[in-house]
C-alpha cells in the first residue's frame, strides 16, 4: 500500500486538478483515545474528502506496534506518541511527524494512589510499586521527572506495566502503591475506589508536553507530498476545531471510544495544538536525552517533513 | 563417538544461520538483525559477567533460572492435573458431559485475557504467572489424555474386566499406558507452549524474567535485543524437546519397539 | 426415569455445567473473594455479554475473527498434516530439521506478530500467517505420534500386496492417523481462535473481536467489556468443538467400535 | 452353578439387525467342563461373552452362582479368541500373567512364581522376560492361557484356545486343562471347532446352531477317566460320538433347522 | 520359481538375540502348493515374512522368479496368520477384499464383482457391506483367505489360514484352495498345524524343527488327484504319510536334532 502508484488511487480527479494528492486512499492508525479526536472529526466534517482523500481510520492498540504497521505497509499513517516515535528513529527507523494532535494540560496525567494510603506525597515512593501502562515511555518518563523534583531517581521505584483497565484493581489490591492514569480511567478510579491523586506529572519540565501526533514514513513523504499536505491541512481544520470547541470533541468522543457522553461531559481533556513545531518537540527529545531514553540527541527537525535526514 | 553423532544431526544448524546471515545482511532492515549482531547483543545481555560467574551477567542470573523455574513448575502441575483430568473426562462420560463445554469454554480464552482474573484470585508475581502457564498449556494434555483414555482397545478393557482388575490396576496398567502416545504428543507440545505462555505471563506487571527482558528489549526498541530473547527462547525449546525426547525413549520403548516395521 | 434421562442429555448436563461455573464466580464475587474491582462479578459480565449480542458492530466483529480463523485454520490442516507425514514418514529428514522446528516452536505471539507486521502489508494475510504459524505445531506434533501408533501389521497387508509407500500412507497410515490427526485439529481451533484475537488486539485493523476489545479498553468499565467479548470467544469454542465432535462421531465410527470409545 | 435360560442376543437394530442368539438355556453344574462347538459365525463368542458380562443379553438371562449376572461376576477368567490383542503390549510376558493375580491375596514373590509355574506348564518358562509382540502366534496363546490358569478362577471361559499351536502343545494343552480343572475343581466352558477336541476334554457338547444359534445336541461324555490321548481316543465311545457330534453339526448346515 | 538357499533370521541381537530361522534351503516349483509344519514358535511365520520381503533375512537369500527378494515382490498375497489385524476396520469386508484389487488392472465394476464372487466363495456374500469388527472371528479369517484368493497372485503365503473356522468350513476352504490354485495356476506355501490337512492339500509337507528352525523333513504327497475329502483321506498313501508326517513333527520336539 505504500507504494501508491495504481491508477485508481492515483486520481487526478481531486480539487486542485494536476496539483491533487498523490495517493488519495489513506488508511490510519488511530487509539481510541481522546487524542485521536481531530481525526475524527476531520473524518466526520468531510475535511478529508474536501481535500480529496478518502481516509480509513483504524484502532490500534499502541504506538510501537503502529509503527512497525507503518513499516510493513498495512497503515500508511499513524497516530503515535512522541516518546515512541524518537525511540523508534534513534533505532534508525525514517519516519516523519506530519501533524501533532495532543498536548498535556494539568490533571490530564495524573500519579494515584489508593483511597486510605500512607503514601502522601511522591517522596514517599521510594522503594515503592509504580504502574504505567508501557514501560519506557512516557509514562515513566513523566513520572521520572515528578520523581526528579522530589529527590528521587527512576531507580528508587520499580515500575511494572499494567493496562490502564487493570489499574485501580491493582492499587486496591495493593499489588501496586501507585499508578500512572489517564482519562476515563483516572475519573472512574476516583469514582470507583476512591482513588486519590498523588501528583499532577504533567508540570515543571514536562508542562505542556507536547503528547501524540501522526507519523508516516521518509518514503512515503517524499513519495507523496501532496498527499501530506492535503492531509496536514485537513487535520489543522479539525484540530482548530477541537481546540476551540470542547464540545465538539465531547460528540465525538462516543462515536470511535466506549467512553459515553456523561463521561465525556466530566474528563479532563488535554489541548490540540494547531500547529506543528519543531521546539515544542525538541522538548521531549530533550528530556528524554536527559533521563537516559535516548543516547544521543535528536533534532526535532529532523523528523518533520521537508528535511530528509 | 555418541555425542560426534548427535553433533551431526545438528548440520542444518550452521547452514540455516549462514542462510539467515546471508538474507538479513542483503536486506539490512533494522528490525532484522544479522545473527552476528544478535550475538553480540546476547553476549552483552548475557554473558558478559564476571568469569567467577561462568561470565553470566546480573540479568542472566536473574532473569533466566526464575523463569526457567516458573515454566517447570506450571508445566508439572499442568501435566498432572490434565493428565489426571484427562484420563477422569476420559473414561467417565457422565463427567464429561458435565465438563466438556466448560473446557472447551477455557481453551478458546486467550491467556492474556484472563489475566485480571488470575489478578484477582492470585497474588501478582510467581503464583499469577504459574496460574497463567498452567492455564495456557493444560489443554493438549487434558485433550489428549482424554482422547487417549476414551480409545483404548476394547480388548484390553475386557480383559481387565474379566480378571476383575481393580480400578487402580485398570487406570495405571492398561489405561494410562494405551494412552501414553497421545499423552507423550501432549506433554511435548506443551512444553513448548509452557515457554510462550512463561513470556506472556511476565508482560504483565512483571519486574523480571526472560518475558520482561523480551518486553523491555520490545520497549527500547532494542531489535537485536528483542531478537536475543527470542533466540534464549528457541534454544530453550530446543535444549527441554531434547530431554523430554530422551526420557519418551526410554519409558515409550515397547510402544516403538512393538510398532516399528522394516 | 428422569434421573437416567437427564444424565443423558448432553446439553441439558452441559448447561448445568456452566451455570456451576457461573454461580461460583458470582459468589466468589459477592462474598469478597474476588474483588469486584479486579474481576467484575459474573453476573454483571453476563449482562454485558447478552448486551454484545445485540450489537450489530460486535457481530461484525465476530464475522471478522471468524473468517480468518477458518481459513487459518483451513490452512494450517493443509499445511500440517503433510508435514507431519513427510517428518513422520522420512526419520533423516525430521532429524535433521528437528533443531529447527524445536527452534521455531517457542518463539510466542508477542513477537511473532509483531514481526509478521513488518512482512505483511495485508492485514489478514498477517493474521492468517500467524494462526497458521502458532496452530500448525499441535497438528504436526499429533500427525506424527499417530504414525507412530499405526499397526505394523496393517501396513504389511497393503506391502504385501505389492503397495508402494505412497499407497501405504494413504491407506492405512492416514486413516488410522486420522484420529489422532483430529485431536491435533481441535487444538488447533482454539489455537487459532486466540492468535486471531491476539492479532487484532496487537495489530489493530478494521474490525474483529480484538479490535472491539482495543476500542473497550478506553471504556472506564472496560473490564466489564473486555471479559464480555472475551465469554463470547469462549462461546465460539464451545460451538466449533460441539461441530468438530459430530464430524469425527460420522468419520470414526470404527474407531469408537473397536475402542469402547463410543457413548 | 450356571443356568443360563432363554438368552437371546441381536446386534444392532432395524433391518441391519443380526440376530446371534435365538434363545439359549443351558445349565452347567459346578467342575462340569462344557464343550461348544457349532458353525463358524453361530454366535458362540456371543454366549461367551454375555456369561462374562461382557455383553448385555437383548433378552433372558443368566445366573452364576445364584445371582444374575449384569456386570462381569468374581472370580472369573477368559480366554479370548483374539489372544494377541488381549495381552498388553507394554508389559512382559511374565506381568501380563502376573497381573490378574494381585486380586488375590498374594504377595510378589508369590505372584511371581506362580505366574513361572504357569508359563512353564504351557512351555514358556524361557520366553518370561520377553514383550508379547516379540512371541509367535502360538505362543502368545499359550500365553493367555497361562494367564487364565494362573488365576485359578471358578469359572473359565475358554474361546478357541488351542487353534494355533501344533498338534503335539495342542494335546499338552489339553491334558494340562484337564489336570489344573480337577485339582482346582474348576468349571469350564470351551469354545473349540475340532470336535476330536470337543469329546476329548469335555464332560458334555453342546452343539449350536447356524445364527440365530440355538442349541441342537448336548451330549453327555461319559468316557473312563483319566483321559489320555493315546487309548480315550480308541475308545469305541469316542469314536462313537465324535461321530454324532460331527453329524449334529454338519447336519445344521445343511438343513438349518433345529434337530436332536 | 521359489528359491531359498541358506536363510537364517536372529531377532535382536548380543545375549537376548533369538536365532529363530537357521538356515533353510527350500526350492518351491511353479504352480506346487507346499505345505509348511512345525512346533509352535519355531519360526514359519518368520520364514514366510522373509519370503514376503516384509522382514530382512540377517543370512541367506531368497530368489523369486529369479530375482533377489529385497522388498516385497510383485503378483503376491499373503493370508497373516494374525487375521483380525491385517483387515482394515476403517472400509467394509467388501472394500477390504476389493482394495488390492486397485493394482490389477481393473475398473471399479470388476473389482466389486470379484471381491463378491470371492466373499460368496468363503460364504460371506451377506457380510459385504459390514465391517470387520462386526464379524466373528471365524468371519474375519474368511474375508482375509477371500482378499487373498480374490487377488490371483502368482504366489499366495497363508499363515494356518483355516485355524478359526468349523470342521466343514475348513474342509471347504481347503477344497477351495486347491481349486483357485489349479484354475489360476498359483503357486502356494501354506502352514499349517492340522497335520491331516498338510497331507491333504499339500504336493509337498516341509516339516521344520524347533528353533532355530531347520527343514528336518521334506515329503512328496503323491495322492490321486483331484482329492476329495472322503476318499482321499482313507488312502493307504494318505494314512501313511499323515504317521511320518506326525512322527517328524513330534521327534523334533524331543530330539531337537535333524532327521528326516
Ligand atoms: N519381533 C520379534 N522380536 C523378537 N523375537 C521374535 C519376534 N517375532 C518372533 N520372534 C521369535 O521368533 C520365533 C519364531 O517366531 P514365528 O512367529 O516365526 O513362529 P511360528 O513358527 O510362526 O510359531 P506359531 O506356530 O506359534 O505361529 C519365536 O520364538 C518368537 O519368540
Ligand atoms: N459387534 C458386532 N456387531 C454386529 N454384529 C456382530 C458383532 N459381533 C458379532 N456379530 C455377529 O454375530 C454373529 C456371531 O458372532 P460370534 O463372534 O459370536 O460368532 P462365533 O460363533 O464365535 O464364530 P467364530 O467361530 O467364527 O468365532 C456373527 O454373524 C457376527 O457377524
Ligand atoms: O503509542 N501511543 O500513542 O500510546
Ligand atoms: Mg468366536
Ligand atoms: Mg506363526
Amino acid at each position: 500500500a505504500c507504494g501508491g502508484s495504481d491508477p485508481e488511487t492515483t486520481a487526478s480527479a481531486a480539487p486542485g486538478g494536476a496539483g491533487g494528492p498523490e495517493k488519495t486512499q489513506l488508511t490510519i492508525g488511530a487509539l481510541p483515545i481522546p487524542d485521536s479526536a481531530a481525526l475524527y472529526i476531520a473524518d466526520k466534517r468531510g475535511f478529508f474528502a474536501g481535500e480529496g482523500l478518502t481516509v480509513k481510520i483504524e484502532p490500534v492498540q499502541g504506538g510501537a506496534q503502529a509503527q512497525q504497521s507503518l513499516l510493513g505497509g498495512s497503515l500508511d499513517a499513524t497516530q503515535t506518541n512522541y516518546v515512541s516515535t524518537f525511540l523508534a528513529v534513534s533505532a534508525g527507523n525514517k519516519m516523519k511527524i506530519i501533524s501533532d494532535l495532543y498536548q498535556a494540560t494539568p490533571n490530564s496525567f495524573n500519579l494515584m494512589v489508593a483511597k486510605d494510603s500512607p503514601i502522601k506525597t511522591p517522596a514517599d515512593l521510594k522503594g515503592k510499586k509504580v504502574a504505567v501502562n508501557s514501560l519506557k515511555n512516557i509514562g515513566t518518563l513523566a513520572v521520572t521527572s515528578v520523581l526528579k523534583t522530589h529527590g528521587l531517581t527512576a531507580e528508587d521505584v520499580q515500575f511494572l506495566e499494567f493496562p490502564f483497565p487493570d489499574m485501580a484493581g491493582q492499587l486496591e489490591k495493593g499489588v501496586v502503591d501507585a499508578a500512572w492514569m489517564t482519562e476515563p480511567h483516572l475519573t472512574a478510579a476516583a469514582t470507583k475506589i476512591g482513588a486519590q491523586k498523588l501528583a499532577d506529572t504533567m508540570t515543571g519540565p514536562t508542562a505542556d508536553f507536547p503528547i501524540a501526533g501522526v507519523i508516516v514514513t521518509e518514503k512515503f513523504v517524499n513519495e507523496n507530498p501532496k498527499t501530506v499536505a492535503a492531509f496536514q491541512r485537513a487535520v489543522a481544520k479539525a484540530q482548530q476545531i477541537a481546540a476551540s470547541d470542547r464540545k465538539a470533541v465531547e460528540e465525538i468522543l462516543p462515536t470511535y471510544t466506549k467512553i459515553d457522553a456523561a463521561t465525556a461531559a466530566v474528563i479532563t481533556l488535554g489541548t490540540f495544538p494547531t500547529s506543528l513545531d519543531e521546539t515544542r518537540l525538541q522538548r521531549v527529545a530533550d528530556l528524554m536525552v536527559e533521563q537516559g531514553y535516548l543516547k544521543s540527541p535528536i533534532e526535532a527537525k529532523t523528523i518533520l517533513p521537508g528535511a530528509n535526514g | 563417538m555418541r555425542v560426534l553423532r548427535g553433533l551431526g544431526r545438528l548440520w542444518l544448524v550452521p547452514v540455516v544461520l549462514a542462510a539467515w546471515e546471508a538474507a538479513t545482511r542483503a536486506a539490512e532492515d533494522n528490525f532484522f538483525p544479522p545473527p552476528t549482531a544478535i550475538a553480540v547483543r546476547m553476549h552483552e545481555m548475557w554473558l558478559s559477567g564476571p568469569p567467577e560467574r561462568l561470565w553470566l551477567t546480573d540479568a542472566a542470573v536473574e532473569n533466566i533460572p526464575t523463569s526457567v523455574g516458573r515454566l517447570f513448575a506450571g508445566w508439572l502441575i499442568a501435566g498432572v492435573i490434565g493428565i489426571a483430568l484427562g484420563l477422569m473426562l476420559g473414561r467417565s462420560p457422565v463427567l464429561s458431559r458435565f465438563l466438556d463445554p466448560l473446557i472447551e469454554f477455557g481453551r478458546a480464552i486467550p491467556p492474556p485475557a484472563l489475566l485480571p482474573f488470575f489478578l484477582a484470585l492470585f497474588a501478582a508475581g510467581a503464583q499469577m504467572q504459574i496460574a497463567t502457564i498452567v492455564f495456557g498449556i493444560i489443554w493438549p494434555i487434558l485433550l489428549n489424555a482424554g482422547d487417549g483414555a476414551r480409545h483404548v482397545d476394547r480388548q484390553h478393557l475386557e480383559t481387565s474386566r474379566v480378571f476383575g482388575f481393580s480400578r487402580s490396576q485398570r487406570l495405571l496398567r492398561v489405561i494410562l499406558p494405551s494412552a501414553m502416545p497421545k499423552i507423550f504428543a501432549g506433554l511435548r507440545l506443551s512444553l513448548s507452549l509452557a515457554l510462550i505462555l512463561m513470556v506472556i505471563s511476565e508482560l504483565v506487571g512483571s519486574t523480571n524474567g526472560i518475558g520482561f527482558q523480551l518486553l523491555d528489549a520490545q520497549r527500547s526498541f532494542d531489535l537485536p535485543g528483542v531478537w536475543g530473547t527470542i533466540v534464549v527462547l528457541g534454544v530453550l525449546g530446543y535444549v527441554l524437546n531434547s530431554a523430554f525426547l530422551a526420557a519418551e525413549r526410554r519409558l515409550l520403548s515397547w510402544h516403538r519397539a512393538a510398532k516399528q516395521t522394516i | 426415569m428422569t434421573g437416567r434421562s437427564l444424565l443423558d442429555n448432553r446439553p441439558l448436563c452441559g448447561a448445568v455445567g456452566v451455570a456451576g461455573l457461573f454461580c461460583l464466580v458470582e459468589l466468589a464475587g459477592r462474598t469478597g473473594f474476588i474483588d469486584p474491582i479486579v474481576f467484575p462479578l459474573a453476573s454483571t459480565i453476563a449482562g454485558r455479554a447478552a448486551a454484545l449480542a445485540a450489537d450489530g458492530d460486535f457481530l461484525a466483529d465476530v464475522v471478522s475473527t471468524l473468517g480468518a480463523w477458518a481459513a487459518g485454520l483451513l490452512l494450517t490442516v493443509l499445511v500440517a498434516v503433510p508435514a507431519g507425514f513427510a517428518l513422520g514418514t522420512m526419520p533423516r529428514v525430521e532429524s535433521a530439521l528437528r533443531p529447527v522446528l524445536e527452534f521455531l516452536r517457542p518463539i510466542p505471539s508477542v513477537a511473532l506478530i509483531p514481526l509478521a507486521l513488518l512482512l505483511f502489508s495485508d492485514r489478514f494475510d498477517m493474521k492468517i500467517a500467524v494462526i497458521v504459524y502458532a496452530a500448525s505445531w499441535p497438528v504436526l506434533i499429533n500427525t506424527m505420534y499417530g504414525l507412530k501408533d499405526v499397526d505394523p501389521l496393517a501396513k504389511e497387508t497393503l506391502r504385501s500386496f505389492g503397495f508402494g509407500p505412497l499407497a501405504v500412507l494413504w491407506r492405512v497410515s492416514l486413516p488410522s492417523t486420522a484420529p489422532f490427526i483430529a485431536t491435533g485439529v481441535r487444538l488447533a481451533a482454539s489455537i487459532a481462535l486466540i492468535l486471531a484475537i491476539s492479532a487484532e488486539l496487537l495489530a489493530g485493523g478494521a474490525s474483529g473481536i480484538g479490535t472491539f476489545i482495543i476500542e473497550a479498553g478506553s471504556s472506564p468499565d472496560a473490564l466489564e467489556f473486555i471479559v464480555a467479548a472475551t465469554i463470547w470467544a469462549g462461546v465460539i469454542g464451545i460451538v466449533s468443538n460441539t461441530l468438530f465432535t459430530l464430524v469425527e462421531r460420522r468419520l470414526f465410527r470404527w474407531h469408537l467400535a473397536r475402542t469402547e470409545g463410543a457413548r | 452353578m450356571l443356568e443360563i435360560s432363554n438368552l437371546t442376543h441381536t446386534y444392532g437394530s432395524g433391518p441391519g439387525a443380526h440376530h446371534a442368539l435365538g434363545g439359549i438355556d443351558l445349565k452347567v453344574a459346578e467342575g462340569e467342563l462344557v464343550c461348544i462347538v457349532g458353525p463358524s459365525g453361530c454366535g458362540k463368542s456371543t454366549l461367551l461373552r454375555s456369561i462374562a458380562g461382557l455383553l448385555r443379553p437383548t433378552g433372558g438371562k443368566v445366573v452364576l452362582g445364584g445371582t444374575a449376572v449384569d456386570r462381569t461376576p468374581d472370580d472369573l477368567a477368559v480366554v479370548f479368541q483374539d489372544y494377541s490383542r488381549s495381552l498388553f503390549p507394554w508389559m512382559s510376558v511374565a506381568d501380563n500373567v502376573s497381573l490378574p493375580l494381585r486380586r488375590k491375596d498374594m504377595d510378589k514373590k508369590q505372584r511371581r512364581s506362580a505366574a513361572m509355574e504357569a508359563l512353564e506348564q504351557v512351555g514358556l518358562a524361557g520366553a518370561a522376560a520377553k514383550y508379547p509382540w516379540q512371541l509367535s502366534g502360538g505362543m502368545q496363546q499359550r500365553v493367555s492361557i497361562a494367564r487364565a490358569l494362573a488365576y485359578r478362577p471358578s469359572l473359565l471361559l475358554m474361546d478357541e484356545p488351542f487353534g494355533s499351536v501344533d498338534a503335539q502343545t495342542r494335546e499338552d494343552l489339553e491334558d494340562l486343562t484337564l489336570r489344573v480343572r480337577s485339582h482346582h475343581n474348576m468349571t469350564i466352558l470351551l469354545i473349540t471347532h475340532d470336535i476330536d477336541e470337543s469329546v476329548y476334554v469335555g464332560d458334555r457338547v453342546v452343539v449350536l446352531s447356524k445364527a440365530p444359534a440355538r442349541i441342537v445336541g448336548d451330549l453327555r461324555v461319559d468316557l473312563p477317566a483319566p483321559r489320555d490321548q493315546i487309548t480315550t481316543r480308541e475308545h469305541p465311545d469316542f469314536v462313537h460320538l465324535r461321530a454324532e457330534v460331527g453329524r449334529l453339526v454338519r447336519g445344521m448346515r445343511s438343513q438349518s433347522a433345529p434337530a436332536s
